[in-house]
């Protein structure tokens, strides 16, 4: 029946480890190897400035070349790695957790908390994510932290929203109305019966997230406004590199591929994640 | 059987087929045949293939999936046709209707076209034309106004009124054969019936062959003249309806048919005590605000009446049924009842407290006394807790054990309700429906509840766990001296379980009584519907009981 | 008469929402340091003029003075005038907004034929050699900085090759599409993948709907079923995604107008939140509101033209 | 909302009209510019067309293209000659000036009078907006004598006070415009202008589009009826690629890193001209630890800034050895500067007991600042220091040096005029108004120095003033002078096929204009 019309059937046997899982922890677990040995591996200190020997290009001395101020591109990439990895996991919790919380409560109790959060969704939703940003770094000053600050008050809103989908779906389940009828706290049925089976698409969502927070910090780092000098992380490197990306276009690259590659970790990663949460759902 | 099957070609020759998806076989050398004019039933239990079978016959299944023998339509065998000659063949010379009406319809195109594409597509004929024939055929089938329904979408369909229409889809183009696949499975039991009586209407009428699958042989009994039965992809027995009913020779078709409701009394422990009631539902109304568009409650005041002045008593020990069709109000009054709905008016007594009153201890204390066993038996269990945890989990919430009692106490509980030991550490996707629903009954239990509430709680299984699990019911109650409200849409389940019973409609009681009468001699004109409808096994109570494992 | 319900709630969901961002970005902007004064009067401005500047417009006021000023105005449909150019803000925005117009209607038309090729190949044979391809280049695409792409493409294709201009909006319709193509060419590497997964998952969602089975039943051919049944059906989600990106495109221009130096509604934003040009700022914050308040009703309003469930 | 609904009808045109063209294909060539206009390329923004009312780069640039002013410099020898003044006097005491005017008119048509020159002199000299009063705080009174003369009364005499009437904010503007129309109207957008040219177009933030004036009193200029384009742009790289393009006709403040790779292009001409341009370290004295001269003296002493001008500028700067501009009158080329030392500075830090104190670097975004702070940084953690780089963008940059809320800011400054001046007033003098640079510098003998070159008269005793400054505002590390940079202008060399050399009095040829950390814009505006 090889010409037979197509009627998806079964997905394929889920298997936890699939190939682009593999890819995935393969890419993440070297980055993660790299930040915690980078001052072995690197050859260089990433913050020694070289003044004469400022934007040379790629050599048997200087993998990556030099920057703008005689730094080796090379060691502030793997330097980097340590800075982009702890923002991936600090900038996706803070927003998972608000997110999550407010979620499961506006969904579960409904009625005017619920309204009170919506109106705050839209309000979020509406005002341009670079404006609130910009402005909160204005006025708290340049910084990571300032920078996953702003990001948390933003990007709650997404994980509120999976999060109240998922509850809405949940909270008519038989088996809250199982737990409501045995007696059970609210308290109790949310973190123990609403919250596991809401959270899966959550996790699947933050591992995604985490590729945009990177990207986020990398443009806001390009903007000024992320990591502050000399600390090493890819989107200021690229944004310092930028006012010589015609002389020294390795500043830039590489920082770029550096992130490109662990964004893809990532994004293979929740991808993943999310199969296996979509497959279990319905297996 | 007669000698006019092998005088006659037969329309369909199904030889040999068998159905795999990867390594898993899902229909085995399945055979048989079917004559022009005649109507085929094919029964059996989820699972038994009989749907993949027909799938197979129109080429329905995914590319995963490897069809062998032969399917031969008036002599042409249907694998082997390319993907061009079987469009042609499709919706032309077979036509199939499906179990869920509501998504087989594309909720986007208007009835009239949905009905009238597949005529377009095979006859030639043109939109207009198309239009035209479409509305004269949903008249066919029984719809109002078919102009005007003809421009309808499906969502403003009800249940009924889509299967009329997916038949009027299926017939346009005059087919040889019309496959039903569990054409009735979600509907009202009137509705069913009436649907029913449509496909022997068109079948007297036109003379157009059928294939009817269905997990109900009182519904193959109902309509079709011979039958197949199947079990785990296998053909167990087929022959004339009569001759398989009436002497079945295989044990699995004796068990179906043992195991359709109504055909035995459980005979419930304790007559009806006529003391002050356990539960007393006074004057009980229950609205909600009508359905939200994207506009919400915009000034909406009207709003919907699932409960209307419901007066209903439960004494102690007594087995108590609730029966409707969906929209009823049934599930309204058990969610009432353990307080997950507000009423609007009216009261809910237990031994005289108002329970709408109740707080705190008091609260806790009703919990305890009133449990519920749910409809769904996947959805009524937490996926994330192991069945074991599940039934110890209220039992240490409400301090009567510690966890490591607690979970003893589950043990013995999961023993009660006939599950295996070795299943105790299995989340609830790992067992079937049937292990399922005792879960929930065990559960139910763990607080040692004086009324238990067991809403809908066969619905979604088969006939003979349906039959196991009503059996396990019945001894459990025997043995807690449990009261028990029944809810069930199935009046034969009904009246062979329970001592009196409530006719709901609307959201009202629109007859009650001892469940007998109300089954015998129905009073109100709604009951004499619903007991009109049940399709029964013909020469009942004839069949020696088997034994059961 | 349900169309106009939604419209008037809409309208009245805005005026909440356009309140409530008002205050914050008024707060926002006025709490951030640096004085509009100081950066209008320049470096050797003295004292007494920043102090001058500052009470001529106001800016000595209290701020719940300010804002109150503000919201009156706003209310008579005045969106201020911009402290720098002493001109509307409504002027302002109007002289930026075609650009920015302009370039996300070039994105879309970029983006959207690719989008569809895509996710119906893949969607053709899920799990397939295509698909897998699709799927893994989708996700890659997703990572890939913006800013880094228009530097690295700008680079390239604009300086090394000399094919494209590397900034500015161009004249006439030719040049604006000729000047914009590198921009909107890094926005599309992003926004396809975005789209084409949602779409991919629709569609394949939709393979096995049963409306689709019913549709093969009736003997409908695969490309009637794929253009008749499974893409109107599929393109809802994808729709609404659209509608999210296109509102996050104009109010979310600021990098790729500042890598390609585009005169657009972003680089108004920069140039005004850098010169602390309050009303501009609060201007463009409300329009972004509003755009996507916009947005969000028009994919409403296309969602209920294409399914008939969804009631106005 | 009626403009809104029509806006996006037009939107959803221009939308399907692309998606057609689109389907077409990408590959044409369009002419990068029309012949009849010069493009100009800047990072800095005109933000105000009025001459009194700003002192940023942008808008000064701007002004010199728009206003005439009673004299003018010669762009070859820099001297003094006459401009809307024919000729004029100076009365025997040095404190009354007699403007004679020439016949001129306004791009308006009407004549230039006296009455305008005294009405725009008073404004910039006595309205409370005027951004840079400065260089007439020495008038006592401007009239108009009749409408030919125009009499400058100063409070005593002030040697530099005829440079100080060519400064850029000295620009004329008509009287009775201003007042027709009203302050903010008058120069919205089209004002009626005394120089070269007149506003054809104005679109804020991203062009100014200008026309010759035909009623310029300099018959003859400017050359060239090309209308011209000052373009915004703010990336560094974008304007070298637009030049590179053949986008546009000239670029300012090209980034150092390019030039040698500009030079080696054919069509286009890249010229370093001299400038006053000084990039120094503006250090907080208001506070910890630099306070403390001992730790300024090693904070200075610490820093190579012969390998900074070296290696930033690669080499076209020359080291500073004063905190004064290198190509003001007066300035001490002997002065040997301060000198790189870092065991001394050690040393000295060890003195002054702020080993280890943390140091607030604020630093603009642009990339020299982004790498003298990090080079900043790097030498001054080697001697013990524990410096901080704080990004920050131009309007905080303002905010926290007015204040004091930092302790070292790389940034760059100019003089308008040859003469020191308003350098000194602007850089190193407590009781001016400017706060040393928001350094809080006060050295009251610094101050008086300050006082009695504005008096002298006779150029030796001047230079010795000058010199004294120098000296003592160098020792004390006023601020740490980095180096003295030229001005990297890159011109398409279409321009010449123009003849519109750089040298004539073409529209680009102003004084290379100020460059200033309120138009030295943070990454935001430079990049995405």
């Amino acid at each position: 029946m090889a010409d037979s019309p197509i009627l998806v059937q079964t997905a394929p046997p889920a298997r936890i480890i699939t190939p682009t899982m593999l890819i995935a922890l393969v890419i993440l677990g070297g980055w993660l190897v790299t930040a915690l040995a980078a001052s072995a591996i690197a050859p260089y200190d990433p913050d020694a400035i070289d003044i004469m020997n400022m934007l040379s290009p790629p050599s048997a001395a200087h993998w990556f070349g030099t920057d703008q101020v005689g730094r080796d591109v090379f060691s502030r990439v793997l330097f980097a790695s340590r800075v982009d990895l702890l923002l991936c996991v600090v900038g996706v919790l803070p927003p998972l957790l608000i997110g999550t919380t407010i979620g499961l409560l506006s969904g579960y109790f409904g009625g005017v908390v619920d309204n009170v959060f919506m109106r705050i969704y839209d309000l979020t939703v509406a005002f341009p994510f670079f404006v609130l940003v910009l402005a909160i770094v204005g006025v708290l000053g340049p910084g990571l932290l300032n920078f996953i600050l702003a990001l948390t008050l933003v990007g709650w809103v997404s994980y509120a929203r999976l999060v109240r989908a998922q509850v809405l779906t949940i909270r008519e389940s038989e088996y809250i109305q199982a737990a409501k009828c045995l007696g059970y706290q609210p308290a109790t049925i949310l973190s123990h019966h609403v919250l596991p089976n809401a959270v899966g698409p959550v996790i699947a969502y933050a591992v995604s997230d985490a590729v945009l927070v990177m990207l986020a910090g990398a443009s806001f780092g390009f903007l000024g406004m992320g990591a502050q000098p000399p600390l090493a992380e890819w989107g200021v490197m690229i944004a310092d590199g930028q006012a010589f990306v015609q002389q020294a276009w390795w500043i830039c690259l590489f920082p770029g591929l550096a992130a490109i590659s662990l964004g893809l970790g990532f994004a293979l990663l929740g991808d993943g994640l999310g199969l296996l949460q979509r497959k279990g759902v319905t297996a | 059987m007669s000698g006019l099957e092998t005088s006659k070609p037969p329309l369909l020759e199904v030889k040999d087929l068998s159905v795999s998806f990867g390594g898993f076989a899902a229909v085995k050398n399945v055979s048989f045949t079917l004559q022009p004019g005649e109507i085929l039933g094919i029964v059996g239990e989820s699972g038994s293939g009989k749907s993949v079978t027909c799938r197979a016959v129109m080429r329905l299944l995914a590319a995963t999936a490897r069809a062998e023998g032969t399917v031969a339509l008036d002599g042409r065998d249907l694998l082997t046709l390319s993907e061009d000659e079987l469009c042609a063949v499709r919706g032309r010379d077979i036509g199939m209707i499906f179990q869920n009406p509501a998504s087989h319809l594309d909720p986007l195109r208007r009835i009239g076209q949905q009905v009238a594409a597949p005529m377009i597509r095979h006859l030639g004929i043109g939109k207009r034309e198309g239009l035209q024939r479409a509305v004269k055929l949903l008249e066919d089938v029984g719809i109002y106004e078919p102009e005007k329904r003809a421009r309808s979408y499906p969502h403003e369909f009800s249940g009924g009124m889509k299967q009329r229409a997916m038949i009027a889809a299926a017939i346009g183009c005059q087919p040889k054969l019309l496959i039903a696949d569990e054409p009735t499975t979600a509907l009202d039991v009137t509705v069913q019936a009436r649907i029913l009586e449509l496909l022997k209407e068109l079948n007297r009428k036109t003379g157009l062959a059928m294939i009817l699958i269905s997990h109900d042989l009182g519904v193959v009994a109902d309509i079709c003249s011979r039958v197949v039965v199947m079990r785990n992809g296998e053909v167990v027995e087929q022959g004339p309806i009569d001759d398989v009913i009436n002497r079945p020779r295989h044990p699995y078709t004796r068990l179906l048919i043992e195991s359709q409701p109504g055909r035995k009394s459980y005979g419930t422990a304790g007559g009806p005590d006529r003391g002050t009631p356990l539960l007393s539902v006074e004057n009980l109304s229950v609205t909600f605000p009508a359905g939200q568009g994207l506009l919400g409650g915009f000034g909406s005041s009207n709003s919907f009446r699932a409960l209307d002045g419901v007066d209903l008593e439960i004494n102690t020990g007594e087995t108590v049924g609730i029966v409707g069709e969906s929209g009823s109000g049934k599930s309204t009054l058990a969610r009432s009842i353990i307080r997950l709905n507000t009423p609007s008016g009216g009261a809910i007594r237990l031994d005289g407290q108002d329970v709408g009153a109740l707080g705190g201890e008091a609260l806790t204390a009703f919990r305890r006394r009133v449990q519920m066993v749910f409809q769904n038996p996947y959805d009524s269990l937490n996926p994330r807790m192991t069945i074991a945890e599940a039934v110890a989990e209220p039992i240490w919430r409400h301090g009567i054990a510690d966890r490591k009692a607690a979970r003893k106490e589950a043990d013995a509980l999961l023993e009660m309700v006939e599950l295996p030991s070795s299943l105790r550490d299995r989340k609830p996707q790992q067992l079937s429906g049937g292990q399922c629903q005792r879960v929930g009954l065990a559960r139910a239990l763990a607080l040692k509840p004086q009324l238990l509430i067991a809403d809908e709680i066969t619905s979604a299984l088969d006939v003979t766990t349906q039959a196991q699990i009503l059996e396990l019911l019945v001894r459990l109650q025997r043995e807690r001296s449990l009261t028990l409200l029944y809810i069930s849409h199935d009046l034969a389940v009904v009246s062979s379980l329970c001592q009196r019973v409530y006719v709901f409609k609307a959201g009202r009681v629109v007859e009650q009584g001892v469940a007998r009468q109300v089954l015998s001699a129905p009073r109100d004109p709604y009951t004499q519907a619903l007991v009109g409808a049940l399709a029964r096994l013909p020469s009942a109570g004839t069949i020696p009981l088997h034994n059961r494992s | 008469m349900s169309l106009l319900q939604l419209i008037a709630r809409r309208l009245l969901q805005l005026i909440g929402v356009l309140a409530g961002i008002s205050l914050v970005t008024f707060l926002l902007v006025h709490m951030a340091p640096g004085d509009p004064a100081r950066l209008m009067a320049g470096e050797r401005a003295s004292p007494e003029t920043i102090a001058a500047i500052r009470s001529q417009y106001g800016l000595d006021l209290p701020l719940w003075r300010q804002f109150l000023t503000y919201l009156t105005n706003l209310v008579s449909g005045d969106i201020g005038l911009s402290l720098r150019f002493q001109r509307p803000v409504s002027q302002l925005i109007e002289q930026f907004m075609w650009p920015t117009l302009f370039l996300t209607g070039y994105v879309l038309c970029l983006a959207i034929p690719p989008t569809v090729a895509l996710a119906i190949l893949g969607a053709r044979r899920p799990g397939g050699i295509a698909d897998q391809i699709i799927r893994l280049v989708g996700i890659a695409g997703l990572t890939i900085p913006v800013f880094w792409l228009g530097i690295m493409m700008s680079r390239f294709f604009g300086v090394s090759l000399g094919w494209f201009p590397v900034s500015g909006y161009g004249t006439g319709f030719a040049g604006h599409l000729h000047h914009l193509f590198l921009p909107a060419l890094s926005t599309a590497i992003w926004l396809v993948p975005v789209l084409t997964q949602s779409l991919r998952a629709a569609l394949i969602e939709k393979t096995t709907a049963d409306f689709v089975t019913a549709a093969r039943a009736q003997g409908a051919t695969e490309r009637q079923i794929f253009w008749q049944t499974m893409l109107p059906n599929a393109v809802l989600p994808t729709l609404n995604l659209l509608g999210v990106m296109v509102a996050f495109m104009i109010g979310g221009a600021i990098i790729v107008e500042t890598v390609y130096a585009v005169p657009g509604l972003g680089t108004l934003m920069v140039n005004a939140l850098l010169g602390r040009d309050y009303y501009v700022v609060q201007g463009l914050t409300l329009i972004f509101a509003v755009s996507t308040v916009l947005i969000t009703l028009m994919v409403d309003l296309l969602t209920a033209f294409i399914d008939p469930r969804v009631r106005l | 909302m009626n403009s809104f609904s029509g806006s996006r009808t037009r939107a959803a045109g221009a939308v399907l009209h692309g998606a057609a063209l689109v389907a077409m294909g990408l590959c044409w060539a369009v002419p990068a510019f029309a012949d009849d206009a010069i493009r100009i390329v800047s990072p800095y923004q005109t933000t105000t067309l009025d001459p009194m009312r700003s002192a940023a780069a942008g808008n000064i640039e701007t002004y010199g293209q728009l206003y005439s002013r009673l004299l003018r410099r010669n762009s070859e020898t820099g001297a003094l000659e006459p401009g809307l003044a024919e000729k004029w006097e100076i009365s025997p005491d040095g404190k009354t000036y007699t403007f004679h005017l020439r016949d001129a008119n306004f791009s308006d048509g009407s004549p230039i009078t006296a009455s305008d020159v005294a009405f725009s002199l008073e404004r910039i000299r006595s309205d409370k907006k005027s951004a840079y009063p400065a260089p007439l705080g020495a008038v006592e009174s401007v009239t108009a004598a009749d409408p030919k003369t125009v009499l400058v009364t100063l409070k005593s005499a002030f040697a530099p006070f005829l440079g100080n009437a060519e400064i850029w904010n000295m620009g004329i503007v008509s009287k009775a415009d201003v007042e027709k129309r009203g302050e903010e109207a008058a120069f919205a957008s089209v004002p009626v202008t005394s120089g070269p040219y007149e506003v054809k177009q104005w679109k804020p933030n991203e062009r100014l589009i200008l026309e010759p004036n035909s009623h310029y009193w300099r018959k003859g200029y400017p050359k060239s009826d090309a209308t011209v384009e000052l373009i915004e742009v703010a990336s560094p790289e974008t304007r070298i690629a637009m030049l590179k393009a053949g986008e546009i006709d000239a670029v300012r403040a090209v980034p150092w890193a390019q030039v040698d790779e500009l030079k080696a292009v054919d069509t286009i001409d890249m010229r370093l001209e001299p400038s006053t341009t000084i990039y120094m370290t503006l250090l907080n004295h208001k506070r910890e630890p630099f306070s403390n001269l001992k730790a300024r003296q090693a904070a200075g002493m610490a820093i190579d800034n012969k390998a900074m001008a070296k290696a930033i500028t690669r080499g076209y700067a020359e080291p500073a050895n004063t905190t004064l501009p290198g190509s003001v009158d007066f300035h001490d080329k002997d002065y040997p500067g301060i000198a790189y030392d870092p065991a001394k500075a050690k040393e000295l830090l060890a003195e002054s007991g702020m080993v280890g104190h943390e140091v607030k670097i604020l630093a603009a975004a642009d990339a020299p600042s982004q790498q003298t702070a990090l080079l900043i940084q790097a030498q001054w953690q080697a001697i013990g220091l524990k410096p901080v780089i704080v990004n920050v963008d131009s309007g905080a940059w303002w905010d926290a040096t007015g204040k004091g809320d930092y302790d070292a800011a790389a940034n760059w400054w100019y003089n308008e005029t040859p003469d020191p001046d308003l350098a000194v007033r602007w850089a190193v003098c407590g009781s001016c108004g400017s706060n040393s640079y928001n350094t809080f510098y006060a050295n009251p003998k610094v101050d008086e120095l300050v006082e009695q070159g504005t008096k002298e008269a006779e150029p030796v005793k001047r230079a010795e003033i000058y010199k004294e400054i120098q000296k003592v505002t160098t020792e004390e590390v006023a601020q740490i002078p980095l180096y003295y940079a030229p001005n990297a202008v890159a011109y398409s060399k279409r321009l010449q096929g123009l003849k519109l050399t750089p040298r004539c009095n073409g529209p680009w040829k102003r004084r290379p204009s100020a460059s200033d950390p309120t138009q030295a814009r943070p990454r935001i505006g430079a990049c995405p």
